[in-house]
């Protein structure tokens, strides 16, 4: 079966030899790159390979701490979405994560605040957080949450958050998604107001920021990862060690490639 | 069926969309060019969502008095005065909301952000400790930079430039430094953060595309 | 010691003002980045045609519109066509008009005939892709509704592909948007100028060649006024950045002080 | 008289340095509203006129009725029996928009960059080598920290992790340096705009 639908995929790439004309601006090396990618990922999902054991991260655990914290406080939790919308990749992989936030916190009957500055992502955010409260069997607490837009200009929206952060006074905020300047003057206000903080974000120039006001950080593709460790079943795991696989595929071409351009 | 489909419009759409790239068949393209406008369209209709959610959470907090009245009122207010101010005048050089854009929502927005200068000022007192090793060399290569991008980084390089057999050569070169900081450890680690950041997005979206993950439709 | 947060905030704002008032100014050496940014409009004929995006929000103007209104003045002065646009950022549109339009008028270019000003469009990453594809399936009229059917434009430029150089003038990630999703699908050259927050992360698309020039923050500005012969808003401002920065200096310096005076007093 | 206004919500903006307040307050709604109204009108002007209605009325391009119906799915979120209709055009946007990255991102972000990394060294000065030497050590070690299967437990794990923090360190510190010049640009700006609002009102 698994076999099958590589070969399938394999037919389609021996086809799309055939026809690749010279204007679209994608090498044949791309092409390559991307069918051993999607090769690597329908065979891994075989239960037959073994998942390995991978390393900690420690704002995947924090998460549980930062909602029960926020509990105990009697608090709600925060969860803002980056700048970029979905369906862009990060915001899918923030989404995921806020379904785990959203489990956790109905299992603890902690209300989540969610301000948003892209209607498709708070539409994503609403089924994400509605999904995580059925799945803990606390739909009422829908009731308690607010998910709202705000608007779509970046520093409106940053002086909306703070004001709300001043308001709610949440016990623990979570940041997930792309961010550009705005990061500091979320998270400096955060801090301030006592907040556990936990970022991930895959904007670069925004991580020395991070690293200095939030408590932790997943940092570039570690957000990527969460929603594979988050999940922690079988087939989730191996993705991971996947990824791992491509990584250690791409030092291993460029190892190889200074080589033959130095021969 | 009510998750099937969703699922196989995203498998069919995603494929389509990630072939397309490497095959050039005129329907494939033209599909394409096809789906780009599609975007446009469907974004607009979700924006009327949004603004209702807007509208209703700023409405419940005037009825449930939550806050002060005057707080939700001014956001409702404000917000349809633009609408009908821009349905009536129009958006163009001159009108209403082009004057209120001009007037208030550019400097008050560039003044928002101008927090960020306090905020790093203080940030820089309480939050750059060379606290351990990684703390140190971020905060040496933070100055470094500091120095070496203000034209007194420049003048230094100047004052202390000496000549050694016939080649001159600065002692404290601020701005060298910092280009080679900017040009090589800099080039070295972006570009680590760079291919890992694009794997996760490919892998990502290839979990999407063949339904693995499935948070956002269940 | 202990500096109170406040004050540190009104040290700031004396640290700036200072030489604001006094009208303190700096020379400004250019950096390779902004020479090989010059260099790349520079080496155009009168009546190639380039295209500008704004993709940055009226907030970080400050850093951006320096660098708008030297590169506007360098295209005009050497009579090169240009397309502005923003389909990064929808709230740009009016503040970008009012720059050019004030500078064209002192040059005398016309709008719709030297210049082109598109606005915006919802999509970005798919209004990119169609840029490369066909301007006018995006964008059939100029920002203010004049068909470009009707144009010289149309006639000269069928897409992108059609442009000597595309410049990105940012305060997001719009910059790798636009390589990814363009500049290296239908290649198009491509330079931008960024917010100093971005400026580090574009270094390794800088050295790879896939950037032609960089102008990072108000510094990269100056750079290019420097290069231009004005005396901009850049560079006047670079007296206060010297200031501010030797503050931020000092602040570090003596937090870290402090710092290791607690650390040997509790043992 | 606009200015005297613009003038005291600014400094109603600067005021929350010193804590929030309700002048705070008052003005971070009000700007939130005018943003969230322009920003609707915008995207009206721009997307539902002149992508949606203008084609359709005065082009008669009746396809785009298509993603027209698709995006008025989005509507049905508010049914409780018709819910999962609102997920067919999220489907839709989804796949299509991660699937458009692929490619693209494959090739700008992977194959150009290891195309600039594997360079040739004849015709390099001894300088270049050892920089480019160094730059191929900060991408591996920063590369190898961020790898998930390995635990870091045994020594040359953490040395190598370790030298990947290192030039991450630098990195950020040079990311950091660079961008205080950003930040007071901002304010110099807002000091300038307050130096035109007062020369304009006398």
């Amino acid at each position: 079966m698994k076999i099958g639908k590589a070969a399938s995929i394999l037919f389609l790439l021996l086809i799309s030899f055939e026809l690749k004309g010279a204007s679209s601006g994608a090498g044949l090396e791309g092409m390559l790159y991307f069918f051993a990618f999607l090769i690597l990922f329908i065979l891994f999902r075989s239960p037959k390979i073994p998942s390995l054991k991978t390393r900690e991260i420690a704002g995947i655990k924090a998460l549980e701490e930062a909602i029960g914290r926020s509990t105990e406080m009697g608090k709600p939790i925060l969860f803002i979405s980056g700048t970029k919308p979905v369906p862009s990749v990060s915001a899918v992989a923030g989404m995921n994560v806020l379904g785990r936030i959203a489990k956790l916190a109905a299992r603890y009957g902690t209300p989540i605040v969610s301000p948003h500055n892209n209607s498709i992502t708070m539409m994503a955010a609403t089924e994400e957080i509605k999904e995580g409260l059925r799945s803990s069997n606390n739909e009422e607490l829908l009731q308690d949450c607010s998910i709202f837009y705000l608007t779509d200009s970046l520093f409106p929206y940053a002086a909306g958050i703070n004001a709300l952060t001043s308001k709610v006074r949440p016990g623990a905020i979570f940041y997930m998604g792309t961010f550009y300047a705005e990061s500091l003057i979320l998270t400096e206000h955060g801090q301030n107001t006592g907040a556990i903080q936990i970022a991930g974000t895959d904007s670069v120039a925004q991580i020395p920021f991070f690293i200095t006001t939030c408590d932790y950080l997943l940092m570039g593709e570690e957000l990527f990862a969460a929603s594979a460790y988050i999940q922690n079943d079988e087939a989730s795991l191996r993705s991971i060690f996947m990824l791992d696989l491509a990584k250690a595929a791409t030092i291993a071409y460029i190892l190889i490639k200074i080589f033959v351009v130095n021969l | 069926m009510k998750i099937m489909a969703p699922l196989l419009i995203v498998f069919i759409g995603g494929m389509l969309m990630a072939f397309q790239y490497y095959i050039d068949i005129p329907l494939l393209n033209n599909i394409y060019k096809g789906v780009l406008d599609w975007h446009m369209v469907i974004a607009v209709f979700a924006l009327v969502i949004a603004v209702k959610s807007l509208i209703e959470r700023q409405w419940k907090n005037f009825r449930q008095k939550t806050e002060h009245p005057v707080y939700p009122l001014t956001t409702l207010i404000s917000f349809f005065t633009v609408v009908f101010l821009g349905i009536f005048f129009g958006l163009k050089q001159g009108s209403p909301v082009n004057f209120i854009y001009n007037n208030l929502l550019v400097p008050l927005q560039a003044t928002i952000f101008s927090l960020l200068a306090f905020y790093i000022s203080s940030a820089a007192y309480r939050a750059f400790r060379a606290k351990n090793f990684s703390s140190t060399v971020l905060l040496i290569a933070a100055m470094i930079v500091v120095m070496g991008r203000i034209p007194l980084g420049d003048l230094i390089a100047t004052w202390t430039t000496i000549s050694i057999s016939g080649k001159d050569f600065a002692i404290l070169d601020f701005p060298g430094w910092t280009r080679w900081i900017l040009t090589v450890p800099n080039v070295g680690i972006k570009r680590a953060f760079i291919f890992g950041i694009t794997l996760g997005i490919v892998s990502t979206s290839l979990k999407v595309i063949l339904g693995i993950e499935r948070g956002w439709l269940k | 010691m202990k500096l109170h947060r406040r004050l540190v905030y009104v040290l700031l704002l004396v640290f700036i003002l200072v030489p604001m008032l006094f009208g303190l100014t700096f020379k400004v050496k250019p950096t390779k980045p902004v020479m090989t940014f010059f260099d790349s409009v520079a080496e155009l004929s009168p009546g190639d045609y380039i295209a500008v995006t704004l993709s940055f929000d009226p907030s970080t103007k400050a850093e951006l519109v320096p660098m708008l209104k030297a590169l506007t003045e360098h295209v005009f002065a050497k009579g090169l066509s240009v397309i502005f646009l923003n389909p990064g950022s929808i709230n740009v549109s009016d503040l970008g008009f009012s720059v050019i339009s004030d500078i064209a008028s002192k040059y005398g270019t016309i709008e719709n005939s030297d210049w082109y000003y598109l606005g915006y469009v919802p999509g970005e990453k798919a209004v990119y892709q169609k840029l490369g594809e066909d301007l006018y399936s995006v964008y059939p009229a100029s920002m203010h509704g004049v068909k470009l059917n009707s144009t010289k434009l149309y006639k000269d430029v069928r897409n992108m592909e059609d442009v000597k150089i595309l410049i990105d003038l940012a305060d997001g990630n719009s910059t790798v948007d636009l390589l990814t999703y363009l500049s290296t699908k239908y290649d198009v050259p491509m330079a931008a100028g960024v917010t100093a927050v971005m400026a580090s992360e574009y270094y390794p698309y800088l050295e790879s060649g896939q950037l032609k020039g960089l102008l990072g923050g108000l510094r990269g500005a100056a750079e290019y006024e420097t290069l231009l012969n004005v005396s901009g808003r850049a560079r006047r401002g670079m007296a206060a950045q010297t200031l501010a920065h030797i503050l931020i200096m000092l602040l570090v310096l003596m937090g870290n002080i402090e710092y290791f005076m607690a650390k040997r007093k509790n043992g | 008289m606009v200015e005297i206004i613009t003038l005291i919500l600014m400094l109603f903006v600067l005021s929350f340095l010193m804590g929030d307040n309700p002048f705070f307050k008052f003005t971070e709604r009000l700007i939130v509203g005018i943003s969230a109204g322009y920003g609707f009108l915008k995207l009206f002007d721009d997307g539902f006129i002149k992508k949606f209605w203008i084609p359709l009325v005065q082009e008669g391009q009746y396809w785009v009725i298509i993603p027209g119906l698709l995006g008025m799915m989005f509507f049905f979120t508010f049914s409780k029996k018709w819910n999962f209709l609102a997920k067919y055009p999220l489907a839709f946007l989804l796949g299509t928009g991660v699937g458009l990255e692929i490619g693209p991102r494959i090739e700008t972000s992977i194959l150009r960059q290891i195309n600039a990394t594997a360079v040739n060294f004849s015709g390099m000065s001894a300088g270049q080598v050892i920089n480019y030497i160094i730059i191929l050590v900060a991408l591996l070690t920063t590369m190898y920290y961020f790898l998930f299967v390995l635990r870091r437990d045994r020594p040359a794990e953490k040395l190598i992790a370790n030298i990947g923090i290192f030039f991450m360190m630098l990195g950020f510190g040079a990311s950091f340096g660079y961008t205080i010049m950003g930040r007071i640009s901002l304010l110099i700006e807002v000091i300038n705009i307050f130096f035109e609002k007062i020369t304009s009102i006398f």
